[in-house]
């Protein structure tokens, strides 16, 4: 990768799309202001002062005040439908996305997919696989930047954000923070690497894990989840098995999804959205669990399957 | 020649009354821009020296030179210093202060006492900051995001902010004088549409000042607060929002760009009409470009949050505003090229200023497009991209214009000459060291560099020691300046009253000007800028 | 006619330039209090919209009846002020005197009223900080309805303060004599300031006291 | 601008409808309207603000410059709400995450 590189590696399904635009805007820009640079030599060596010749007095003209107002905004009207547009188009993830989980924290990225392999500052994807991350941090706001993939997403504390890729060849890429997040901050670097789905299903092989949800099964015990969501009693609190995706009516009024965001709000501040028909009897576990903790509850809770169905 | 031993011997601003106390105590609105001027520049050079460090530190990828955490203090330093010490106060408080009065046929500006105020808070909220530098400084870049600043920093941030928040106040204090003064103590004849340009660019700059500065203040005295006491307003932990400190800081500091570009417009549209003996093409569309750019400029702070977690609805509503706030600033170029059209240029140093901010300004502004552009930001924000585009803006842009107007009207300031060829030499060489420091970063801005980093992937070295060669030519650049105007306050040669044959009002003074500056309040009966009247009453046949 | 030549800055051509453009100014120094305050309306509001049952219960802790007694003593002291700036257009020196003495005296009133009530608030552990208490699930959040609470109510006793002080000055200053029918804009431009406060009160009264009572 | 002296009956008139607007606005507060006890709460203090502002602080009788200026005060303040809140008022339509604590 030594060398004089004056452009990035193309390495993702929409790195193509956002360059495309990126050369319209550049040559936008070159166009323009090779025109200013050549008026302005132009009438610089044409205009310049001699003896004899006083300056001609133009007061200005109406026309060419609305054509060079006009002519901009147009141009910037397509660079905004266009730059909006495929921004939509990028953020919308595909359904058949893999999730993998992300935590940031000072100066690292702690990464964990969902055969339970973890890994720090590194990230070990298949090619031509749509990879979804879920990103959390646990200190302060950080970002998730992949230049070959064309990807940033802030990732900020007591919130989850989404982002996803899909590798187009294999290879090893840069991953940096790009927000500015303390004392080591050019530190939180590291690579992704993109391999063959074969050697990737070999790599993910290689190490035996607990799973994440296996993980999580483990803490929904030692938490004491157990003790009122344990599979059977439903009196006090609503069964989580099958839950996972769906919708659930709240109490007084409203609905939401189960999903990352719910069940991590619902073990740090279990009262701000109960379930209809049940009591805010759940203590908040703010401050005892951590975001990978969290992580790993949530990977158990979707693993669930509803009562009765096993 | 007689006129000139007169000059000696005429009382003016300079020599009117002297000692330490003349000075501090003064409600003259030159002196005080002198104060300002005086301590803006050594603001200018400590930010500078700041930013030389940065450079040094990333000629190699390791980062060997000081460590990270002395490193992010430096680029910390150098951008709090840069912003609120140097860019937004220096046209406005010292070209601004000098010439404002002088531009609009006034004795002083309306509050001469708050003038001098502003200046005294200046220099403490200077102080203040300077303080907390050397007590070891700050390290959470000049943008303080929460959580970062309210609760993990270990550095003095409570002692800067305070030293943001007070002058603050200076600011609101200057715009809130420039204003009124426009408004109320233009001379008889001068309608709006005859003030010069810069008279207009300053009083949008200070709407900007007066509406924008007290949100900051109050966004640092919220984030001091919140680090004082973890009360939870800006701590997720506590349920706090980080994006509504992000809000809150943009919704000044994206008009505070405005601020630190507009009052440079302004000095160009003098510059560029000036040495091509020209009226200004379409004098009203530049004027209320400067309106347009002031109050656009408020409704797009958000596309700094692109990719921050900010609803991507929000997103795309800023985006949109970004675009129509680049429509004026386009116009504005355009009508300035257009004024060169059948001009009769001559190419003195101001003009070389202006000329070069005509350029640098629209590769700045261009740039700026990029980032607007929703998809394309999400890869080249938090870039060197960014810094590229804003160092063009501002470096480019506005400290240009801040050099070409300080050279300009040096002999009304001085009384002296500043010596031709070393100023246009001076131009030439910051024009070049511009370039080289900061193109090769929208190349690695691109690449995927991040800003802010200490160390980086050694494929981008080649670029960063252009950069940093650059910066080196550019500081040569700087202390060209500094050091022959200092020259020729004493050795100068004395200027006359008019030396560049100017339309303004300020011209009509004499060189020094006196503490009141005109003898009687001039009376206007011709357009800004009317250049075609005055060769023609030059080709006319003096009559002995 | 008093001699207005002491009273005209050299700036100025006469004295109603003087006069707009003093007026002007105070007005442009008002809508930077209105931006600097605004700040904090707005984290009010956008916490308001996150945690609506927190800020409803926040609420219902502090005191209807002394927050309504304080406005009602606030309006009476913008009252006075406008009756005092009056007196300084008429002329009367005598009446602007008590006028301002009454509006300082009202506006002590509500600075005590406020003080006591921060002070049930620190009995009751409602400051904001490590010894905050506050019963139920949504502590957290009542915090952060405290927490703008004292920062909005404090800045406006803050502003308050000043403007008392300012009224001392004028006080001092109308009895020797500096204020005439012709020349009294620094009364005109401290009741503006004076009343400025008294709006920010109105707003916050009902955002701080009233919002879930029903 | 001649200075214009209001009459003290317009003064005592205007603050009995600010005390009459303060007791109403402590009374609604106590019936239930759901949302309307917000809007209602918030209009009568635009409308008690816009009483001190005209006559109080005399913008009635002001020049047209003090108009824009009293108004720029307000409008700016919109600008930062009206942004601010096209920001969390629609972070809920998407199914992106909301996760908030």
């Amino acid at each position: 990768m030594i060398g004089f590189p004056l452009f990035p590696e193309v390495a993702s399904t929409i790195a193509r799309s956002v360059d495309l635009l990126y050369f319209f805007l550049t040559a936008v820009a070159v166009f323009f202001s090779i025109l200013i640079f050549a008026c302005i030599v132009y009438f610089a060596v044409k205009y310049r002062r001699q003896p004899g010749r006083a300056a001609e007095q133009v007061q200005g003209a109406i026309g060419l005040e609305i054509a060079w107002a006009a002519v901009p905004f147009l141009i910037t009207i397509v660079m905004f439908t266009w730059g909006s547009s495929l921004y939509i188009a990028n953020s919308r993830v595909p359904q058949q996305a893999m999730d993998i989980y992300v935590v940031g924290r000072q100066w690292m990225w702690k990464i964990q997919h969902p055969s339970g392999r973890r890994e720090i500052n590194e990230l070990h994807v298949p090619v031509g696989q749509a990879i979804k991350l879920t990103l959390a941090s646990q200190d302060v706001i950080h970002s998730f930047y992949i230049p070959a993939f064309r990807v940033k997403q802030d990732v900020l504390p007591g919130r989850y954000v989404t982002m996803w890729f899909q590798a187009t060849r294999t290879g090893e890429f840069h991953l940096f923070c790009a927000e500015y997040c303390g004392t080591s901050h050019s530190g939180m670097i590291g690579r992704v690497v993109v391999m063959q789905p074969e050697d990737f299903e070999k790599w993910l092989g290689g190490v035996t894990e607990e799973t994440p949800a296996q993980v999580g099964e483990r803490l929904f015990s030692e938490f004491n989840c157990i003790n009122c969501h344990a599979t059977g009693s439903r009196q006090r609190c609503p069964q989580l098995g099958g839950l996972y995706g769906r919708e659930v009516e709240l109490e007084g009024g409203g609905r939401t999804t189960f999903d990352e965001p719910y069940i991590r709000e619902s073990i740090i501040a279990p009262n701000a959205k109960v379930v209809k028909g049940y009591s805010p009897l759940m203590p908040s576990y703010r401050g005892q669990i951590s975001e990978e903790q969290i992580l790993d509850l949530i990977a158990y809770i979707r693993s669930l399957t509803p009562e009765g169905a096993e | 020649m007689s006129s000139e031993t007169i000059r000696l011997y005429r009382e003016h601003y300079l020599n009117c009354s002297y000692g330490v106390r003349s000075w501090l105590l003064t409600k003259d609105h030159k002196r005080i821009a002198l104060l300002f001027l005086i301590s803006i520049t050594l603001f200018f050079f400590l930010g500078g020296a700041f930013a030389v460090l940065i450079r040094l530190e990333l000629l190699t990828p390791q980062g060997d030179l000081v460590e990270s955490e002395t490193y992010n203090k430096l680029f910390t330093m150098h951008g709090i210093i840069m912003i609120f010490f140097f860019l937004i106060p220096s046209i406005p408080t010292v070209l601004g202060n000098f010439l404002l009065p002088m531009m609009i046929g006034a004795r002083d500006l309306a509050f001469p006492r708050l003038n001098l105020l502003s200046w005294y808070i200046f220099s403490l909220g200077g102080l203040f900051t300077l303080g907390a530098v050397i007590s070891g400084g700050v390290d959470t870049g000049w943008t303080f995001y929460t959580p970062y600043s309210s609760t993990y920093a270990n550095t003095h941030v409570i002692a800067t902010a305070v030293g943001i928040f007070i002058t603050g106040f200076s600011s609101i204090l200057t715009g809130l004088n420039f204003i009124v003064t426009t408004h109320k103590m233009r001379a008889p004849g001068l309608t709006w549409f005859r003030l010069p340009l810069f008279v207009w660019s300053n009083y949008a700059t200070a709407l900007i000042m007066v509406l924008g500065t007290p949100v900051i203040a109050i966004t640092l005295l919220l984030v001091g607060i919140e680090r004082g006491f973890h009360v939870g307003i800006f701590d997720p932990k506590l349920g706090g929002d980080p994006l509504l400190f992000q809000h809150l800081f943009w919704f000044y500091s994206h008009p505070a760009v405005y601020i630190m570009i507009l009052p440079g417009m302004g000095v160009i549209s003098e510059l560029v009409t000036c040495f091509s003996r020209k009226r200004i093409f379409g004098y009203e569309f530049v004027a209320f470009a400067s309106l347009a750019i002031a109050v656009l400029g408020f409704l797009v702070w958000g596309h700094h949050m692109f990719v921050s977690g900010q609803s991507p609805y929000a997103g795309m509503i800023f985006s949109f505003l970004s675009f129509l706030v680049a429509i004026p600033s386009a116009v504005k170029v355009f009508n300035w090229t257009a004024t060169l059209y059948k001009g009769s240029i001559s190419f003195d140093a101001p003009m070389l200023y202006a000329l070069g901010f005509i350029g640098l300004f629209t590769v700045g502004g261009l740039t700026g497009l990029f980032l607007a552009t929703l998809a394309v930001d999400v890869h080249v924000t938090d870039t060197y991209f960014v810094v590229a585009h804003f160092h063009y803006i501002m470096v480019g842009g506005m400290v240009m214009a801040y050099l070409g107007g300080i050279h300009f009207w040096w002999p009304k300031i001085s009384g002296k000459l500043y010596p031709e060829t070393w100023a246009r030499f001076a131009a030439l060489v910051v024009f070049v060291g511009f370039n080289l420091t900061f193109f090769p970063q929208f190349i690695l801005g691109y690449l995927g560099m991040p800003r802010r980093y200490h160390a980086y992937p050694p494929e981008f070295q080649v670029l960063n020691v252009m950069s940093t060669a650059g910066a080196s030519i550019l500081a040569v650049g700087y202390l060209l300046p500094m050091a022959y105007l200092v020259w020729s306050m004493r050795y100068g040669k004395a200027a006359t009253d008019n030396p560049w044959d100017a339309t303004g009002l300020e011209w009509q003074t004499p060189s020094p000007p006196p503490t009141e500056n005109f003898a009687d309040t001039p009376v206007v009966t011709w357009e800004a800028y009317d250049y075609g009247a005055k060769e023609d009453k030059e080709k006319e046949p003096q009559v002995a | 006619m008093p001699d207005h030549s002491t009273a005209l800055a050299h700036q100025f051509d006469d004295l109603e330039q003087q006069h707009e453009s003093v007026s002007l100014g105070m007005w442009i120094f008002l809508a930077t209090e209105i931006m600097f305050f605004g700040g904090m309306f707005l984290g009010y509001s956008v916490y308001r919209g996150i945690y609506p049952a927190a800020y409803g219960e926040a609420s219902r802790h502090l005191d209807v009846v002394l927050g309504a007694v304080n406005t009602g003593v606030l309006l009476s002291s913008s009252l006075t002020m406008a009756l005092a700036v009056q007196a300084a257009q008429l002329g009367g020196r005598r009446t602007l005197v008590l006028f301002l003495i009454a509006t300082i005296a009202l506006g002590s009133v509500f600075l005590g009223i406020k003080g006591l009530e921060y002070y049930h608030k620190y009995e009751e552990q409602l400051i904001p900080g490590s010894n905050f208490h506050f019963d139920g699930p949504n502590a957290g959040h009542a915090q952060l309805f405290f927490s703008f609470y004292f920062v909005m109510t404090g800045m406006h006793a803050l502003h308050m303060i000043v403007g008392i002080g300012v009224m001392v000055v004028l006080i001092l200053l109308t009895l020797k004599g500096r204020f005439s029918a012709g020349y009294h804009f620094p009364v005109e431009i401290s009741g503006l300031y004076w009343h400025f406060v008294d709006i920010v009160w109105v707003f916050l009264f009902p955002l701080l006291y009233l919002v879930d009572r029903s | 601008m001649p200075e214009h002296i209001m009459e003290k009956k317009i003064y005592y008139a205007v603050f009995g409808a600010l005390m009459v607007l303060l007791a109403a606005t402590v009374l609604i507060a106590y019936i239930h309207l759901g949302k309307l006890n917000f809007i209602a709460a918030v209009s009568i203090a635009v409308v008690k603000a816009v009483l001190i502002i005209l006559y109080f602080m005399h913008v009635r009788y002001s020049s047209r410059l003090l108009w824009i200026f009293v108004g720029a005060g307000f409008f700016w303040l919109g600008i930062l709400f009206a942004l601010s809140f096209s920001d969390y008022l629609t972070r809920g339509w998407l199914p992106l995450p909301t996760g908030w604590e």
